[in-house]
C-alpha cells in the first residue's frame, strides 16, 4: 500500500463494515484503503450494492441502523476520527461534509433553504442570527444561485432539482470543510444540470482546495471530474490508479467489462457487451476472486485465491489491480 | 290521590341501582337519630311576643351558624309552589314558602301557619286562625289576605298540576286580619290533608307588588330560609338564614348550599371525601358500605311508597281475576325485597304502604306459593300459561333488578316474560296509553289522607288514572272509597279502609312488591335532621356540631 | 386566505343547516311527550293539549321548523320548556365548562403524546418502544369513564389532591376541578395519537434530509426538534378529529364528574324531551366541531409550505 | 460526454415476493392479535359448554358472594356466576362488535370509492353529507338514536349505521383519489373497461385494505361505545349478560366487591388489544413493499 503522501487530507485504512441481513452478519465493505490530497477528486465508482455509498457513510458514521463499523480507522489531515458515533459527529465539525443524491428529499421541506444553511453558523459555530442569515446568503452566490437573498426564503419544493442540490452543497460548505464526500450527487439530475453542478465541484475544489471524494456508476461523470479513482466490485477495491490510465488501459477484467458496456459514441458500430451472469448477492459471495465466475479470464487458481491489490509489472508505481492475471491485461 | 310523578331528565339516564324516577315526592331521606322534638322555651330577652306558644321554641343544647353543604340529585326549575310537581323544585321551595298546616315526621298534621280551625255542622264550612306575629321575609306581617290570595292562584291556575287538589273549595273569605273561611261545595274529610299540601303556600298578596317572574327570582315567604337571585337549573343554589322567621332562633344554621350532582357515585364520593355533610337518594347497595364508615350516617326512613307491578285487565289474560291471582302467588317477595334492596325495604302485602293512614295489618293477602300459584293458574282460562311482556323504565337499575327477578319467577308456573325496557319519557308515554301488558312503577301518597291512595288506584271513575292505569274497576269497592271520603269518624273510616284493602288484595290488579324507605347519608356533624314519610324535610331544626 | 375562510363558512353553514334539520326529525321521531313532562300523571288532557299549543307543538312539522329557522336568523333560541328560561341564557352559563374541558383535555393529549410517541419512535424496536406501543393499542380498547371512576378513587378520595367532582366556586377550584376529567377525556385520545405521531417520527426518522441535518455537525436534540415539527402534520390532522370527537364526549365525562356543562345539559334535555335546547345545544356542539375542524386546517397550512389553502 | 448508466444495462434477478399468507405468519403482532381474538371467540361459540352455571340464572340469597369453589369469580347483584356472564358477554358484546360495523363498512367504502372514483358533484355532495355527520358529536348522535329507536341491540346497530360509516367513506375516499391518478388505472380506463369493473378489480383491492385494517380498531371502538352507552343506561339491556352493563351495575359494589366492576373491564382491555394487534398486523402485511 502506497505510504501516506505529505499533502494527504483524508487517509483511509482498512474500513471494513457488515450489513446485518436476517441474522447473518455480511461483510458489505471489506478493508477499503485509499488517500486524497487537499485540492484532488478521488472518484469511486462500481455497480449499486458493491458497497461504495456505504463506505462514504462509514467514513461520516451515518451507517443505517443494520450496518455496523467492524473495523479500519480514518486520518483527517494526520488526526484519527474516533469512531463512537457522538464523538465522531462532534470531531468532524468543520472538517469534513457530505452531500447526497436526492436532493429533494435530502432538504426539511417546512423550513426556508436559508434558514437550513443558517443554521450551521447558527447552532454549530455560534454566529449571530443576522451573521448567519448573511453567511448564508453568500454561500448561495457561491454555489451559483441567482438572486441569492430573495432565493433564500423559499422553501424546497418551490426549487428546481439543480437548484435543491446547489442547496445541499451550500449546506455542506457551511460547514467549511476540509473534505467533501458526494454521494452520487448528479445521478438524479437531468444532464444538462449535472454538467452545471459537475463544474461547480470542480471549481470548488481547486479554488477552496477541497478534496473530495465522488461516488458513482457513471465513468463519464468520474472522468470529467476526478484526476484518481478506484474502482470497487462486492465490497473491495478491484482497481485503483489515475483515471485516464486505467480507463485506457485497466488492468483487472471487471474494469474491462465495464467499458465494454458503454456505448462508445466513437466507434458506433461495436455494440455495448454487458458482462455475462450478475452481480451476486451478499449472502451467497463467491470464494477467492468474487468476480471469477463473470470473469474471462479465470482460471482455476481464481477460485481459491483471494486476489492481492498490488501493482502490475511495468505499470505507474500507483497502479494496482486485485487480479492474478493483471500481468497478462498489460501488453496490448 | 295525587301520585303525579314525573322525569327530570336528568336523574333517569343514572344506571345507579335505586329508583331514578322521581315522584312529585322525591324520596329524600335522612338518618337524624332524634325528630327535631319542638320543646317549649320562650326565649327571654329576645324582645319577641312571648305567646308565640308551646311551637317553634328554640333549643339551647345546640351550636349555631355554619353553612350546611348538601348534594342533592335534581336540581329545581321554577320555586313557583302553584306551577310544579317536580321533587327538585319542592324540596327547594317548601324551605321557603310554609302551609297553614304541615305534616310531621311521624306522618300526621300539625297546625303550622294555622293555630287550629273550626267546622261549621254541615262540614262545609272551615274557619282557620291564623298564627298570630308571624312575619314574612321582607319583615311584613302574615294577613289572612295573602292566605285568601296565596290558595285561590294555586285552585284557580288550570295548568297548575294540583289545581285539582282544591276542587271542594267554592270561595274563600278573609275575615279581619288573622280568620280565613273556607266555603266548600261538599263535606270533604281530606280537606286539612289538603291544605297542607306544598302547593297550599302561603304567598305575600299580589306577589308584594311585585311581578311574577321577579317575585320568584327573589320570593318572599314565612319559612326559615330565603334565596336571591334565584336561577333554574343552576349546578348549585344558596338559601340564606331568614332573620324575620317567627319560630325565634330558629334556623340555628346560617345557610344551606345546595349541590345539585345528578350522578349516584359522584354524591357518594362528594359525601366520602368531605365535600359534603348530607346526600339524598342513597343507592340500596351502598347502605352496608356507608355503616362501615365511623365518619358517616345513613338513615332508612319509612315513606308512603309501594312499589308495584301493574296488570293492564284491558288484556283478556289480566282480566283473569286467577291469572292475576297465580301471578301475585308466584312472586316471592321476601327474595326480591333480599336481592333487590339489600334487605332497606319490606316486603309487599297490602296495597297501603305500613306509615299510611288506616293501614290494615290483618289484610288477607296472598302469600308467596309455587303451589297455589299454579293451581290458581289452572282454574283460569290460560291452564298451560303464556307469554306477556313487560315494560320497565330503560333508565333505572332497580327496576332492571326487579323485572329479571319477576322474569325468573314467574318462567316456573309457564309464564314467559320477555322485557321492553324504555327511556323515561317513552316508558310513561306508554303506560299512559295503556300501551302495555304488564308494567313497573311506584306509586306514592303525597299528603297524610289515605283517600289519595285509595281513590287514584281504585276509584277507576274519577281516580284520575283508571286505577293506576290497570282498568281494574270494582264497583262495591269503588263505592266504598266514595263513603271513606265523605266519613269524619276516624273509626268508621278506618273499618272502610280495611275493607278496600283485603277487596284489592283479593282481586289483585296489582302486586304490591315492596315499601322502600327514603335513604339519606350525611356527616354525623350534623345533627337534627328527619324526613316525614312523603318525603320532605324541614331545615330549621339542624345544627353543625 | 379570505376566500378560502368564505368558502369554508359556506361549507360550515350548510353543515349547520344539516344538523338543524337532523336534529329536528330526531326529536319528533322520538317517542315521549314534553308536556306530559311538564305536567305529569294526573295532567288532564286538555291542559296537556293547552300546553302543547303554548309551545306551538301542535302546528305542523313544517310551520314548527320554519318557526325555529326564523327564530335562529334573530339570534333567538326559544325558550326551554322544562326549565321556562331562555335556552341562550342556559347555554351562556354552562358553554364556558364544556369549552375549557375540551381545551384542557387537547392540551393534555399534546403534553401526553408528544414525550410518549418521540421516546418509543427514538428507542424503536427495543423494550420502551414495545411497552408505549402495548400500552397505546391496549389504550384504545379502555373505556374512559373506568378511568375516570379510578382517578377520582385514587387522586381523589385517597390523595385528596383534586376534587372529587362539581366545577367549584373560584376560578382556581374551577381549574382544580378540571384536571381529573380533562386528563380522563385526553385519555380516550391519547392511544390513537400516540400510534400516529410514533409511526409518523419514525418514517421522517428514516427520510435523508435527518442524514443531512447529521452531517451538518447538530446535536441529536436539534435533530429531533427538527423530525418532531414534520412528523407533528400529519398527526394534527388526526387531533382535530379526535377534538371533535372529544366534544361529543363531554356528554358522558360531564356525567361522571358532575360538571355542569353543555354535554349533561343535552343528555337531560334528550331525556325531558326539552326540544329548544336539545336543537340549540346539539348545534352548538356541532358549531363547535366545525371550527375545529377548520383551525385544524388552518393551523396545518401555516406548519406545512406544501399545503396551500386553495 | 455521454451519460452512461452501467446499472440498466445489467439487470439484476428479480428476489421473489414472499405470498401474502407467508408475510401474515412472519408478523409477529397480527399472530398474537389472531391468537388474543381466537381464544375469545372460541370461548363465546364454546359459552355453553364451558361455562358452569347459564347466564342468567339468580340465587337471590347468595348474592354479591365473593370468589367460591362453586363461583370461581363470585355472583353479581342478582346471585348470577360472574364467570359464566363474563363468558356470554363475550358472545354479545363480539357479536354486536362485529355485526355493528358491517353496515358502515360496506356502506361507508362504496360511498368513498365513488366520491373519490367520480369527484365533481357527487364527491361534494357525500362529502357535504359526511361533514354534516361528523359534525355530529358522536355520542350525541348515537344517544339521540337509540332514544328515538329504544335502547337494546337494535338501537346501537342503528345507531352505528347512521353514525359509523363517515370514518370509512373518507378513508378510501382519500385513499381512492391516490390511486385513481396512479397510470395502472389511467390504463384500464384507456383499455375501455367499465367503470364498475375497474371499480372493482383495479381500484378496491388497492383501497380495501385500509378500510380493512380500521374495521379493527373499529370493532374496539363499537364495544367501547356499548360500553359506554351500558354505563348510561342505554346499551345491551337485561337480562342479556354483556360486558357494559356488568361494568356500569358492577360499579356501585366498587369498594366492596371491585371485581364485579373491573373483570369485564380486563375483558373489554384484552379483546381490544387482540383487534387492535390484527389491526397493526394486517397494517403491515398489507402496506406495499
Amino acid at each position: 500500500m502506497s505510504a501516506v503522501a505529505v499533502d494527504t487530507v483524508l487517509s483511509v485504512r482498512d474500513v471494513t463494515v457488515s450489513v446485518l441481513r436476517g441474522d447473518v452478519r455480511h461483510t458489505a465493505v471489506d478493508a477499503v484503503s485509499f488517500d486524497v490530497p487537499a485540492g484532488r477528486a478521488l472518484g469511486l465508482v462500481g455497480e449499486s450494492g458493491s458497497g461504495k455509498s456505504l463506505t462514504l457513510r462509514a467514513l461520516m458514521s451515518l451507517l443505517p441502523p443494520a450496518a455496523r463499523l467492524e473495523a479500519g480507522s480514518v486520518h483527517l489531515a494526520g488526526d484519527e476520527l474516533p469512531r463512537g458515533v457522538k464523538q465522531v459527529r462532534r470531531a468532524l465539525r468543520g472538517r469534513m461534509a457530505m452531500i447526497f443524491q436526492d436532493p429533494l428529499s435530502a432538504l426539511d421541506p417546512v423550513q426556508t433553504v436559508g434558514n437550513q444553511i443558517a443554521e450551521v453558523p447558527r447552532r454549530v459555530h455560534g454566529r449571530s442570527r443576522r451573521q448567519s442569515w448573511e453567511r448564508a446568503v453568500e454561500l448561495l452566490r457561491l454555489v451559483g444561485i441567482p438572486d441569492a437573498p430573495r432565493r433564500a426564503h423559499a422553501y424546497p419544493h418551490e426549487l428546481s432539482g439543480g437548484m435543491r442540490q446547489r442547496v445541499v452543497i451550500a449546506i455542506a460548505l457551511a460547514t467549511e470543510p476540509s473534505v467533501l464526500l458526494c454521494d452520487e450527487p448528479t445521478t438524479a439530475l437531468d444532464v444538462t444540470v449535472q454538467a452545471q453542478v459537475l463544474e461547480l465541484l470542480d471549481d470548488l475544489r481547486s479554488r477552496l482546495q477541497l478534496a473530495i471524494v465522488f461516488v458513482s456508476h457513471d465513468l463519464a461523470v468520474i472522468r470529467q471530474l476526478c484526476e484518481d479513482v478506484c474502482v470497487m466490485y462486492t465490497g473491495r477495491l478491484v482497481e485503483t490508479g489515475r483515471t485516464i490510465e486505467v480507463l485506457e488501459r485497466p488492468l483487472h477484467p471487471y474494469t474491462l467489462g465495464l467499458l465494454d458496456a458503454i456505448i462508445d459514441l466513437d466507434d458506433p458500430v461495436g455494440a455495448p457487451q454487458p458482462i455475462p451472469g450478475a452481480l451476486p448477492e451478499l449472502e451467497r459471495l463467491p470464494g477467492g476472486c468474487t468476480f471469477h465466475p463473470r470473469c474471462f479470464l479465470a482460471t482455476e487458481e481464481c477460485t481459491t485465491t483471494v486476489p492481492e491489490l498490488a501493482p502490475a509489472r511495468g505499470a505507474a508505481p500507483d497502479r494496482a489491480s486485485a487480479c492474478i492475471h493483471r500481468d497478462r491485461l498489460i501488453s496490448p | 290521590m295525587v301520585n303525579v310523578r314525573y322525569p327530570n331528565g336528568k336523574e333517569m339516564l343514572v344506571s345507579g341501582p335505586d329508583e331514578r324516577t322521581l315522584s312529585r315526592r322525591e324520596l329524600v331521606k335522612v338518618g337524624a337519630a332524634g325528630a327535631a322534638s319542638v320543646s317549649v322555651l320562650s326565649i327571654p330577652g329576645l324582645g319577641r311576643a312571648a305567646s308565640l306558644g308551646r311551637l317553634g321554641a328554640a333549643r339551647e343544647d345546640v351550636t349555631r351558624g355554619g353553612t350546611l353543604k348538601f348534594a342533592r340529585s335534581i336540581a329545581p326549575t321554577t320555586l313557583d309552589p302553584a306551577n310544579t310537581i317536580i321533587a327538585g323544585d319542592i324540596y327547594t321551595l317548601d324551605k321557603i314558602f310554609e302551609p297553614l298546616y304541615i305534616t310531621t315526621v311521624a306522618g300526621k298534621l300539625k297546625p303550622w301557619l294555622a293555630t287550629g280551625y273550626t267546622v261549621s255542622k254541615d262540614q262545609k264550612t272551615f274557619t282557620f286562625h291564623l298564627r298570630p306575629g308571624v312575619k314574612f321575609s321582607n319583615g311584613k306581617p302574615l294577613t289572612a289576605e295573602d292566605v285568601v290570595f296565596s290558595i285561590n292562584r294555586a285552585a284557580k291556575d288550570k295548568q297548575g298540576p294540583l289545581s285539582f287538589l282544591d276542587f271542594a273549595i267554592t270561595s274563600l273569605e278573609a275575615k279581619g286580619k288573622s280568620k280565613v273561611v273556607a266555603h266548600l261545595s261538599s263535606p270533604w274529610a281530606p280537606f286539612i290533608s289538603d291544605i297542607s299540601v306544598f302547593a297550599n303556600a302561603i304567598m305575600p298578596a299580589n306577589f308584594g307588588g311585585k311581578s311574577q317572574t321577579e317575585f320568584f327570582k327573589n320570593p318572599v315567604g314565612t319559612g326559615p330560609f330565603t334565596v336571591k337571585g334565584f336561577k333554574p337549573n343552576a349546578s348549585s343554589l344558596t338559601l340564606k338564614r331568614n332573620p324575620h322567621y317567627w319560630q325565634a332562633g330558629k334556623p340555628y344554621i346560617n345557610a344551606v348550599d345546595f349541590l345539585f350532582v345528578d350522578n349516584d357515585n359522584q354524591r357518594l364520593l362528594q359525601l366520602r371525601g368531605g365535600q359534603v355533610q348530607a346526600i339524598d337518594l342513597v343507592p340500596p347497595s351502598q347502605v352496608a358500605s356507608l355503616k362501615k364508615d365511623s365518619k358517616l350516617h345513613v338513615g332508612l326512613y319509612p315513606s308512603w311508597q309501594v312499589d308495584l307491578l301493574v296488570l293492564n285487565e284491558k288484556l283478556a289474560k289480566f282480566a283473569d281475576r286467577n291469572v292475576r291471582r297465580a301471578i301475585t302467588h308466584a312472586i316471592d317477595r321476601n327474595a326480591l325485597v333480599h336481592a333487590a334492596s339489600f334487605g332497606t325495604a319490606k316486603p309487599g302485602g297490602s296495597f297501603f304502604p305500613p306509615s299510611l293512614q288506616y293501614y290494615s295489618a290483618k289484610t288477607p293477602t296472598l302469600a308467596y306459593s309455587v303451589s297455589a300459584a299454579k293451581a290458581s293458574l289452572a282454574q283460569s282460562k290460560f291452564p298451560k300459561g303464556f307469554s306477556t311482556e313487560l315494560l320497565i323504565d330503560g333508565g333505572v337499575q332497580k327496576w332492571q333488578t326487579f323485572a329479571q327477578i319477576i322474569q325468573q319467577q314467574l318462567k316456573v308456573i309457564g309464564i314467559n316474560v320477555t322485557l321492553r325496557p324504555l327511556d323515561h319519557a317513552s316508558f310513561e308515554q306508554a303506560f299512559q296509553k295503556f300501551d302495555y301488558e304488564m308494567f313497573i312503577d311506584y306509586a306514592i301518597n303525597d299528603i297524610t289522607d289515605a283517600d289519595e291512595m285509595a281513590s287514584f288506584e281504585v276509584d277507576f271513575q274519577n281516580g284520575g288514572s283508571s286505577s293506576y292505569w290497570s282498568s281494574y274497576d270494582n264497583p262495591t269497592a269503588i263505592n266504598l272509597v266514595r263513603q271513606a271520603e265523605a266519613e269524619f269518624n276516624p273509626a268508621k273510616r278506618k273499618a272502610l279502609y280495611a275493607q278496600i284493602q283485603s277487596i284489592v288484595a283479593q282481586d289483585a290488579p296489582f302486586v304490591p312488591l315492596d315499601y322502600p324507605p327514603y335513604i339519606y347519608a350525611m356527616s354525623k356533624k350534623l345533627q337534627g335532621f328527619n324526613v316525614n314519610p312523603g318525603g320532605a324535610y324541614r331545615l330549621e331544626g339542624v345544627w353543625l356540631t | 386566505m379570505l376566500r378560502y375562510t368564505a368558502r369554508r363558512l359556506a361549507a360550515a353553514f350548510f353543515v349547520a343547516f344539516g344538523v338543524t334539520v337532523a336534529t329536528f326529525l330526531l326529536l319528533h321521531l322520538a317517542p315521549g311527550d314534553p308536556a306530559r313532562v311538564v305536567l305529569g300523571e294526573r295532567a288532564s288532557p286538555q291542559a296537556l293539549a293547552a300546553l302543547r299549543h303554548q309551545w306551538g307543538l301542535d302546528s305542523s312539522l313544517g310551520s314548527q321548523f320554519t318557526r325555529y329557522l326564523d327564530g335562529l336568523a334573530h339570534g333567538n333560541l326559544g325558550t326551554s320548556f322544562i326549565n321556562k328560561t331562555s335556552t341562550s341564557s342556559l347555554i351562556r352559563d354552562r358553554i364556558g365548562v364544556s369549552a375549557a374541558l375540551v381545551a384542557l383535555a387537547t392540551v393534555f393529549a399534546v403534553i401526553i403524546t408528544v414525550p410518549l410517541a418521540s421516546f418509543a419512535a427514538v428507542r424503536k424496536d427495543r423494550a420502551a418502544d414495545h411497552i408505549v406501543r402495548a400500552l397505546s393499542v391496549a389504550g384504545i380498547g379502555f373505556p374512559a369513564f373506568w378511568f375516570g371512576i379510578v382517578l377520582i378513587e385514587v387522586f381523589a378520595l385517597r390523595v385528596h389532591a383534586f376534587p372529587v367532582g362539581g366545577w367549584g366556586s373560584s376560578t382556581e377550584t374551577h381549574l382544580r376541578s378540571l384536571v381529573l376529567p380533562a386528563l380522563t377525556a385526553a385519555f380516550a385520545i391519547v392511544p390513537i395519537l400516540v400510534r400516529s405521531l410514533r409511526v409518523g417520527m419514525i418514517e421522517v426518522f428514516n427520510a435523508d434530509f435527518v442524514a443531512t441535518l447529521r452531517s451538518k455537525g447538530l446535536g441529536e436534540r436539534r435533530v429531533l426538534a427538527h423530525v418532531m415539527r414534520n412528523a407533528l402534520i400529519p398527526t394534527l390532522t388526526l387531533l382535530g378529529i379526535n377534538v371533535a370527537y372529544l366534544i361529543g364526549s363531554t356528554v358522558v365525562i360531564e356525567r361522571v364528574f358532575d360538571l355542569n356543562g353543555l354535554g349533561s345539559l343535552l343528555l337531560t334535555a334528550i331525556s325531558q324531551r326539552d326540544f329548544p335546547v336539545v336543537q340549540s345545544v346539539t348545534l352548538v356542539l356541532a358549531i363547535g366541531v366545525v371550527i375545529v375542524n377548520f383551525l385544524t386546517d388552518v393551523i396545518a397550512a401555516e406548519l406545512d409550505p406544501r399545503i396551500r389553502l386553495e | 460526454m455521454t451519460s452512461v448508466d452501467i446499472t440498466a444495462a445489467i439487470d439484476a434477478a428479480p428476489v421473489p415476493t414472499p405470498t401474502f399468507w407467508r408475510r401474515a405468519r412472519a408478523s409477529r403482532s397480527l399472530m398474537i392479535g389472531v391468537a388474543i381474538v381466537g381464544l375469545i371467540v372460541l370461548a363465546a361459540i364454546l359459552a355453553p359448554v364451558i361455562s358452569p352455571y347459564p347466564p342468567d340464572q339468580q340465587d337471590l340469597y347468595h348474592i354479591l358472594g365473593g370468589i367460591s369453589s362453586k363461583h370461581l369469580l363470585g355472583t353479581d347483584d342478582l346471585g348470577r356466576d360472574e364467570l359464566s356472564r363474563l363468558i356470554y358477554g363475550a358472545r354479545t358484546d363480539i357479536l354486536v362488535g362485529v355485526l355493528a360495523i358491517v353496515f358502515p363498512f360496506c356502506f361507508g367504502t362504496m360511498m368513498g370509492t365513488i366520491a373519490g372514483y367520480y369527484g365533481g358533484r357527487i364527491d361534494s355532495v357525500i362529502m357535504r353529507v359526511v361533514d354534516v355527520v361528523i359534525a355530529f358529536p358522536f355520542y350525541v348522535l348515537v344517544i339521540a338514536l337509540v332514544f328515538v329507536v329504544g335502547p337494546g341491540i337494535r338501537g346501537i346497530f342503528v345507531a352505528f349505521a347512521v353514525a359509523d360509516w363517515v370514518v370509512y367513506a373518507r378513508a378510501i375516499r382519500s385513499a381512492t383519489l391516490v390511486v385513481r391518478e396512479s397510470n395502472y388505472v389511467a390504463a384500464a380506463q384507456a383499455g375501455g373497461l367499465s367503470d364498475a369493473r375497474i371499480l372493482r378489480r383495479h381500484v378496491l383491492p388497492n383501497t380495501i385494505a385500509q378500510a380493512i385494517v380500521y374495521a379493527m380498531s373499529d370493532i374496539v371502538l363499537v364495544i367501547v361505545a356499548v360500553v359506554t352507552l351500558g354505563y348510561l343506561g342505554l346499551g345491551v339491556q337485561p337480562p342479556t349478560a354483556d360486558w357494559g352493563s356488568m361494568i356500569s351495575a358492577g360499579q356501585d359494589y366498587l369498594t366492596t366487591n371491585w371485581m364485579l366492576s373491573t373483570l369485564p373491564g380486563i375483558a373489554v382491555v384484552i379483546t381490544g388489544l387482540g383487534l387492535s394487534l390484527i389491526g397493526d398486523g394486517l397494517a403491515d402485511v398489507l402496506r406495499p413493499e
